[in-house]
């Protein structure tokens, strides 16, 4: 008997219970507490999730009984069990319906004669069938007309359920009463597609256990690193009750058992990242980046939004267990249309291209707030999101493509563009928007076990990494404090992220230092750490979908991993190694044990994350992520060739690395930008941003001023005052002729005396 | 040719009576536009006459003889107004009597 | 003639309809000038009338007889048609699903922009109290005529008070707002009285009552889809009387072209003005087209819905669009109101039953953000004495309490899931792509346009180095918070269970549909 | 060319003339001495139209009493100063271009009447004399004569009255402001 997955609204209300208590009497308990009641929050969170990942393992059932042990375990009515499609799950889909969200257009009962009548007949239930159809089509009319030729005695409502005996009139009797369905046929008038009930449900399988896991485990590490990352803020309870929320909106996202509860989450982890971005308000920059954060992604859910109307008109449903299984009843256009508009949400969620650009903005944020949400689990929405509805993207080898090729060309950009960064945070960024990109890649070709196993190691060695960051920028912080002097901020860059000031720190920060070393091989993609493991199943499988342009893809692929290295190796250099380029560095600090607790239980995570070993440990992946996603066997492969291949790109990536910023005191005169015409348009990000200025930004507010001065108030507003005003003129001349002066009227008989003989010329000519 | 057709008297009277109307409207000296008043029924009076030789109708002439008497009186009651207007205001412009009382 | 579901023989809801006005008189009858006994009794009055109506949708049962529009009104007073005036008009009040919820949301913000209006009004308070309780009861009668001429009467009644309020009580071009506003409405209103009694000449056989009226409306197309020699209405004439009644209620919403009344009217009107100017009056519009426009001329509805849902479109594109350039924090919301009615139009005149349930709960949703909205711009206004956009800056260190309560707010107002806007956006779309998919996907951008203004807007408020102002301003009174409280809490409770409004709106708009859809059929014939 | 038509040119265009120099003189005397000699060049016109009664009538009452009544009342009143500036705007430019049309339209009406190009026949002696215009006024048009001469009577007191009443209930400081 499962006693914790029942407890699965309780996930979701732990973190959801820490906003409301936090927002009701956070004030009364201090930002300390506050801190502690969010950490207390998401931690607990996490422990149910663990036993309910624990429990939902103990449901493997053969798959013949597949169900009836869930429906069992489930006393409560509003939970059933869904048999997904494809090879014979092992494990139940577990549903459960909270509450019924929206219901519209609720079937109607019809009335129809079950034989003639003839006038005068008195109508009584028995002779009426009562079908219950989507709508009653002519009857609420026929009632209303009648009514007015009072041809009812009873002037009683026509085919209202007939509670009352009526009298029939002669109209009713031509009309046989039988105006229902068969008479009156639609023309050309848009049908209903039937009664439109929405329910806010969740859903449980492998996916989102695995998800849960990441979300709960990752966010409680990032809590207990708030605490102490956070300490001196004095809006700390702000800080925390956004990320509580945050939590509570992600684990929507992943648990939400249909495509409108997942866009609640959607939307609502956009909101938080809008807000945790702009978190230090004060500063404008700041709020700029969390408002474009807000607006690129709305853009990316416009797309996600029709896809649902797309999808809703097709089925009649948003809830995963009635279109996935349906969804190869897609076709044409629809079929193409709707996972395009789905990665059109996910482009913008998961910054690919070309709704990217938000991502290194979105550094602005808290440090740990950029490893949550900015690396671990919001941006990897997206990928989550395809995941899901596989289904409809195995519909359509076309947008199936499409993911990969905008996954392909967004790792290998951003890699690119990541190689002249400075900032400690922006290479991370730039490296998160290509890694996502590496996913796109990988569930773009059918791979979305290695998508969806990527996306969990690269939580682990990015939180990692980004935390790392931000204990390494503390320790900067620290030791300018204790030099007295703050090194000069460089090209605006604050100086405790510029890498140029930094230089050395393995020695001064040693378990930051260490746990950031592993982070940044496990990102390089250096055997054994977990993101070898991820990065060479999405090669490997990205070769074995076949055909020109994945091969194509995997050349991309194993570039941008050569890419990886290189800049993960230039930024390790610049940061742990060598001499410490400024005082601040040379007399850093360490972190306190609140903020580094986290990053070695990460750094183990990065290790140990993507062993093969794992799983039949019983790990959710990858087999029984498989179970979900559909089983995928890579044939006619020499996966150990494939393997040292990759292996090969990244030591050589790491090698040019050290050959460029590890052999010898780095040039910082050539960095950001300095370093010829290529590295001038990569420190410029390709210019993107500036296009989508000059292209959309600038246009947008220049009409909007021209609509509203000159459209406006010229036009619209102009035509309105015009008439108005011409008619208090023309009342104004009028009014003088009436003013009783005998001129006015003289001239009035003279022109009408004019008029006249005119008028005789016209008549009698 | 001897005579002066018809037409020509017509057209002579028009012209007096547009001049005369336009002293009526483009004047605002009341006493003015009373003179303008009796140039316009000067020019319809000659139109009678000039019809009255046209048909060699002696009608014509009465009713000038009548339309003369009428004058008269339009200008006696019309000056006795100006005189009254010029004591009420103290100004005799056509455009101040613009209110029926006071 | 009607029977309804909760007759009780108590006129609950002409009480609750008129107990405003009684309050009114109450109020001009006191002798002395005493503020707070005046402010007793319109709170009192307009408490009972929130009571009543609270009560009244709690029990409306959205599952009575639900097959047939006339059945859906309940809580009819009197029970059968009471003869009013001479010539065939009658009195009879009574509540739909639609109705119900508007009549609700009436009362309610009614009564908080009267709790808002006991500081923020300081000269003739008598009569601006008098005058908000006389609106309040127009506006209720409009959602609960049940025979056209009173409906008109309403439709006027409710027009004077809200002209008094704003050209006494308003800003400095108030005369110029007040003008404007009434000649706007009543040259839409003044054709409507024409169709109206046109209607009832030769669809009502002489009766203005509502049924007798569609019923007659109907009939001819049903004689002759069945054959039986009968009455004829002329397709130009119905065209013509639909354009009437679609003028008057297009300049009330208001649709694109006619718009440029709003912006005047709210950035000159009192705050609680503005608040049940855009909260509730505007929808007087919508609901004339869902209660009369649509359900008389189903045929004509249908030939002209993409001209609507182009106008609406545009609506909801061009009010954003200019929204966006504002730097007035009140016109601001103003044009984004324009741009929020678009989508309830998108809802309506999508023409079925999710569009329409989701454009009549958008309505609630628009009244209660938006009533919201002005209340806060009301706030800030009266301790600033300004709302230029510009003078304001990182507000949110100064007024934290104010920026938590107007971030809910705006999140509901570009339609964040979780609130309430979210849920009346996505039906209203739903409808219209359902519709007509071009315009549902360009009534969608709404979304994005609405987050651009709204925190542009919220960025230069209350983000950002602080400004002077900003500094020197204190937060919310407990008595503020008690009036934003209430609307805050149902914007998240509609946003996550809105099942108390949607159940009575959609067991209506699901018969209204079909009986539109059916009408259209039988009218066009097969 | 007869001296009848020569008359007629002449003393038209002198008429016109003096018409004109009438309306737009600025000092009523002037004016008045102006629409004296108007008058008597009608006279003129009257006589070429064989009608010497009513040129006789014509200066005797216009030129004689009238124009006496007109210069009294101009004597009394004295000079005034006029504004120029119209009160109503565009009067100026719709009565010119009224009195331009009306006047263009009668001619042209007048140009085209049949009757336009008819010559004065030949006369017996005694037309337009005074014997042949006092037979028509006291055989057939006795009855209108009789009620010119009340409505004389009528004017006359009218004009007594209007005078002396507004001398009586008038005060101009009430009026005046």
């Amino acid at each position: 008997m499962p006693t914790f997955i029942p407890l699965l609204p309780l996930v979701l209300a732990l973190p959801l219970a820490g906003v409301v208590l936090l927002v009701l009497f956070g004030g009364r308990i201090g930002g300390r507490a506050s801190g502690w009641l969010a950490t207390t929050m998401v931690g607990f969170a996490f422990l149910l999730s663990l036993a309910i990942a624990f429990e939902y393992e103990g449901l493997r059932e053969a798959p013949a009984s597949s169900g009836t042990e869930a429906d069992h375990a489930l006393d409560d009515e509003g939970s059933h069990s869904v048999e997904e499609h494809g090879a014979s799950p092992e494990w139940p889909v577990i549903e459960r319906k909270l509450w019924r969200w929206m219901r519209v257009n609720r079937s109607l009962p019809l009335v129809v004669a079950a034989e003639p009548l003839a006038v005068g007949d008195t109508i009584d239930e028995t002779m009426l069938d009562i079908v219950d159809v989507p709508y009653t089509d002519a009857l609420g009319i026929l009632d209303l007309s009648i009514s007015v030729h009072r041809m009812w005695s009873a002037d009683q409502a026509l085919g209202l359920v007939a509670r009352d005996a009526i009298e029939v009139g002669e109209v009713l009797s031509d009309m046989n009463v039988s105006a229902g369905a068969d008479q009156i046929r639609p023309l050309g008038i848009p049908e209903a597609v039937g009664d439109f009930s929405l329910d806010v449900g969740l859903r449980l399988d492998w996916l989102s256990v695995l998800m849960l896991l990441v979300i709960t485990g990752v966010g409680f590490l990032i809590h207990i690193y708030s605490t102490g990352y956070m300490a001196h803020d004095p809006d700390r309870r702000r800080y925390f009750t956004y990320l509580n929320l945050f939590v509570f909106s992600m684990l929507v996202l992943v648990l939400g058992s249909s495509f409108l509860t997942l866009f609640v989450g959607w939307e609502l982890v956009g909101a938080c990242s809008y807000l945790l971005i702009g978190f230090w308000h004060r500063s404008e920059a700041n709020a700029s980046a969390g408002r474009k954060a807000f607006i690129v992604n709305r853009i990316g859910d416009l797309a996600f939004l029709v896809g649902m109307m797309l999808l809703w008109t097709h089925f009649g449903s948003l809830a995963f267990g009635d279109v996935l299984p349906r969804a190869a009843e897609l076709t044409g256009l629809a079929a193409i249309a709707a996972p395009l508009l789905l990665l059109g949400g996910a482009t913008g969620k998961s910054a690919q291209i070309p709704l990217y650009v938000w991502l290194p903005d979105a550094m602005a944020g808290p440090t740990p707030v950029s490893a949550l949400i900015h690396a671990a689990t919001m941006v990897t929405a997206g990928v989550y999101m395809i995941a899901r509805v596989h289904p409809l993207f195995d519909n359509a080898p076309g947008a199936m493509a499409a993911v990969a090729v905008v996954g392909g060309a967004t790792a290998l950009i951003a890699a690119l563009i990541a190689l002249v960064q400075v900032d400690i945070k922006r290479v991370l960024a730039y490296s998160t928007v290509s890694q996502l990109g590496y996913m796109f890649m990988a569930v773009g070709s059918g791979a979305y076990v290695a998508g969806v196993f990527h996306l969990m190691t690269h939580a682990f060695f990015k939180a990692l990494l980004f935390l790392g960051a931000g204990s390494l920028m503390h320790a900067m912080e620290h030791g300018a404090e204790h030099a007295g002097e703050h090194p000069e901020a460089l090209d605006g860059i604050p100086y405790e992220q510029d890498m140029r000031h930094m230089g050395g720190l393995l020695r001064r920060a040693p378990r930051t230092g260490w746990t950031f070393l592993i982070g940044g091989l496990a990102l390089a993609g250096v055997f054994p750490l977990a993101g070898f493991w991820s990065k060479d199943e999405i090669l490997l499988e990205v070769l074995a979908h076949g055909g020109g342009l994945y091969t194509a893809l995997y050349a991309v692929g194993l570039l941008t991993a050569f890419l990886t290295a290189l800049y993960t190796g230039r930024q390790l250099l610049l940061v742990l190694f060598g001499e410490p380029r400024s005082e601040a560095a040379a007399q850093a600090g360490e972190s306190p044990l609140s903020m580094t607790v986290p990053l070695i239980v990460l750094a183990v995570l990065s290790i140990v994350g993507g062993l093969p070993v794992l799983s039949a440990l019983g790990a959710p992946f990858p087999e029984r992520l498989g179970d979900v996603l559909g089983h995928h066997a890579v044939e006619g492969l020499d996966k150990i060739v494939l393997a040292l291949i990759a292996s090969a790109a990244a030591l050589a990536g790491l090698g040019l690395a050290w050959w460029m910023y590890g052999r010898r005191v780095p040039d910082l005169g050539l960095m950001a930008g300095r370093a010829g015409a290529a590295s001038r348009v990569l420190w410029g990000k390709l210019y993107v941003d500036e296009a989508y200025h000059i292209l959309f930004v600038a246009p947008f507010v220049r009409i909007a001023r021209v609509l509203w001065k000159f459209v406006d108030n010229g036009l619209v507003d102009g035509a309105v005052n015009g008439v108005g005003r011409s008619l208090l003129a023309a009342g104004q001349w009028s009014r003088r002729w009436q003013g009783g002066r005998v001129r006015g009227y003289g001239l009035s008989i003279l022109l009408g005396a004019a008029l006249m003989v005119a008028w005789l010329f016209v008549a009698a000519p | 040719m001897n005579a002066v057709p018809l037409g020509h008297w017509l057209l002579l009277t028009t012209a007096l009576f547009g001049v005369g109307a336009a002293g009526v409207l483009l004047r605002r000296n009341v006493m003015i536009v009373l003179m303008s008043v009796e140039l316009m029924l000067n020019a319809v009076n000659i139109a009678l006459v000039a019809a009255a030789r046209a048909h060699g109708q002696i009608e014509g002439q009465l009713f000038v003889f009548f339309s003369l008497t009428v004058a008269a009186a339009e200008v006696a009651v019309g000056l006795a107004l100006v005189v009254a207007i010029w004591r009420s205001l103290g100004r005799t412009d056509v455009d101040d009597v613009s209110v029926m009382h006071g | 003639m009607l029977e309804t579901a909760n007759a009780q023989g108590f006129p609950l809801l002409s009480l609750t309809v008129f107990l405003p006005l009684a309050g009114a008189v109450l109020i001009a009858l006191m002798p002395k000038r005493h503020p707070l006994l005046d402010f007793a009794i319109a709170i009192m009055t307009a408490g009972a009338a929130f009571a009543l109506s609270t009560g009244m949708l709690a029990g409306y049962d959205s599952d009575w007889m639900v097959n047939s529009p006339r059945a859906a009104f309940q809580f009819a007073d009197p029970a059968t048609p009471a003869r009013w005036l001479p010539g065939g008009i009658t009195f009879q009040i009574g509540v739909d699903g639609i109705s119900i919820v508007l009549v609700w949301l009436t009362t309610l913000l009614s009564l908080l922009a009267l709790l808002f209006s006991a500081t923020a009004v300081r000269v003739r308070v008598r009569e601006y109290i008098a005058l908000m309780l006389i609106l309040e009861t127009g506006i209720l009668g409009v959602f609960c005529a049940l025979d056209l001429f009173l409906f008109y009467v309403f439709w006027e009644a409710a027009l004077i008070p809200m002209i008094l309020l704003i050209g006494i009580w308003g800003g400095s071009r108030r005369i110029y707002a007040s003008y404007k506003f009434l000649l706007y409405t009543m040259a839409g209103s003044a054709l409507m009285l024409v169709a109206i009694i046109g209607l009832a000449q030769w669809a009502g056989n002489g009766s203005f009552h509502y049924f007798d009226v569609i019923g007659g409306m109907v009939r001819p197309a049903l004689d002759q889809r069945f054959g039986i020699p009968g009455t004829t209405f002329a397709m130009d004439l119905r065209v013509a009387l639909f354009a009437a009644f679609a003028l008057a209620f297009a300049v009330k919403v208001p649709l694109f072209p006619f718009h440029t009344w709003l912006p005047d009217a709210h950035v000159e009107a009192p705050t609680a003005g503005s608040v049940i100017l855009a909260g509730v009056l505007l929808k007087m519009g919508t609901y004339g087209f869902v209660r009369f426009a649509l359900p008389l001329f189903p045929e004509v509805a249908h030939a002209a819905a993409p001209w609507f849902l182009t106008l609406a479109v545009i609506g909801i594109w061009y009010g954003a669009w200019v929204a966006f350039a504002q730097e007035d924090m009140k016109s601001l919301v103003a044009y984004s109101s324009v741009s929020h009615m678009g989508i309830i139009m998108l809802g309506i005149f999508a023409l079925n039953a999710i569009g329409m349930a989701g454009g009549v709960l958008q309505m609630v949703n628009h009244g209660l953000t938006t009533g919201a909205l002005f209340l806060l711009v009301g706030m800030l206004y009266e301790r600033a004495h300004t709302r230029e956009i510009a003078a304001f800056g990182g507000l949110w260190s100064a007024m934290p309490r104010f920026s938590v309560l107007f971030l809910i707010i705006l999140f509901a107002s570009v339609g964040l899931p979780g609130t309430n806007g979210f849920v009346g956006e996505w039906l209203s779309l739903l409808g219209a792509y359902q519709a007509h998919p071009v315009w549902g996907i360009l009534g969608a951008f709404g979304v994005i346009l609405g987050a651009l203004y709204m925190l542009s807007m919220f960025q230069r408020v209350f983000f950002g180095p602080q400004s002077e102002l900003s500094a020197s301003m204190t937060d919310l009174t407990a008595r503020e918070i008690a009036v934003l409280l209430p609307l805050v809490v149902l914007v998240l409770w509609i946003g996550i269970y809105p099942a108390t409004f949607l159940d009575p709106i959609e067991a209506t708009s699901t018969v209204w549909a079909a009986a539109l859809r059916a009408g259209a059929e039988v009218a066009v014939g097969p | 060319m007869s001296a009848e038509v020569l008359l007629f040119y002449v003393v038209g265009a002198l008429l016109l003339l003096s018409a004109g120099a009438m309306i737009r003189s600025n000092d009523p005397v002037h004016a008045a001495l102006w629409m004296v000699g108007n008058f008597l060049l009608t006279a003129v016109l009257y006589l070429v139209l064989q009608a010497p009664f009513i040129a006789a009538v014509q200066v005797i009452v216009y030129a004689g009493a009238i124009m006496v009544l007109f210069l009294f009342v101009v004597m009394l009143l004295g000079a005034q100063p006029m504004t120029r500036s119209e009160p109503i705007a565009g009067h100026r430019a719709t009565a010119v271009f009224g009195l331009v049309a009306l006047v263009a339209l009668l001619s042209v009406a007048v140009a085209r009447a049949p009757a336009a190009g008819r010559m004065p026949p030949p006369l017996t002696g005694d037309f337009g004399s005074p014997e042949a215009i006092g037979q028509a006024l006291f055989t057939d048009w006795v009855l209108p004569f009789e009620w010119v001469s009340l409505m004389l009577l009528v004017a006359l007191i009218g004009a007594v009255m209007i005078a002396r009443f507004g001398s009586q209930s008038e005060d101009p400081e009430e009026t005046s402001g």
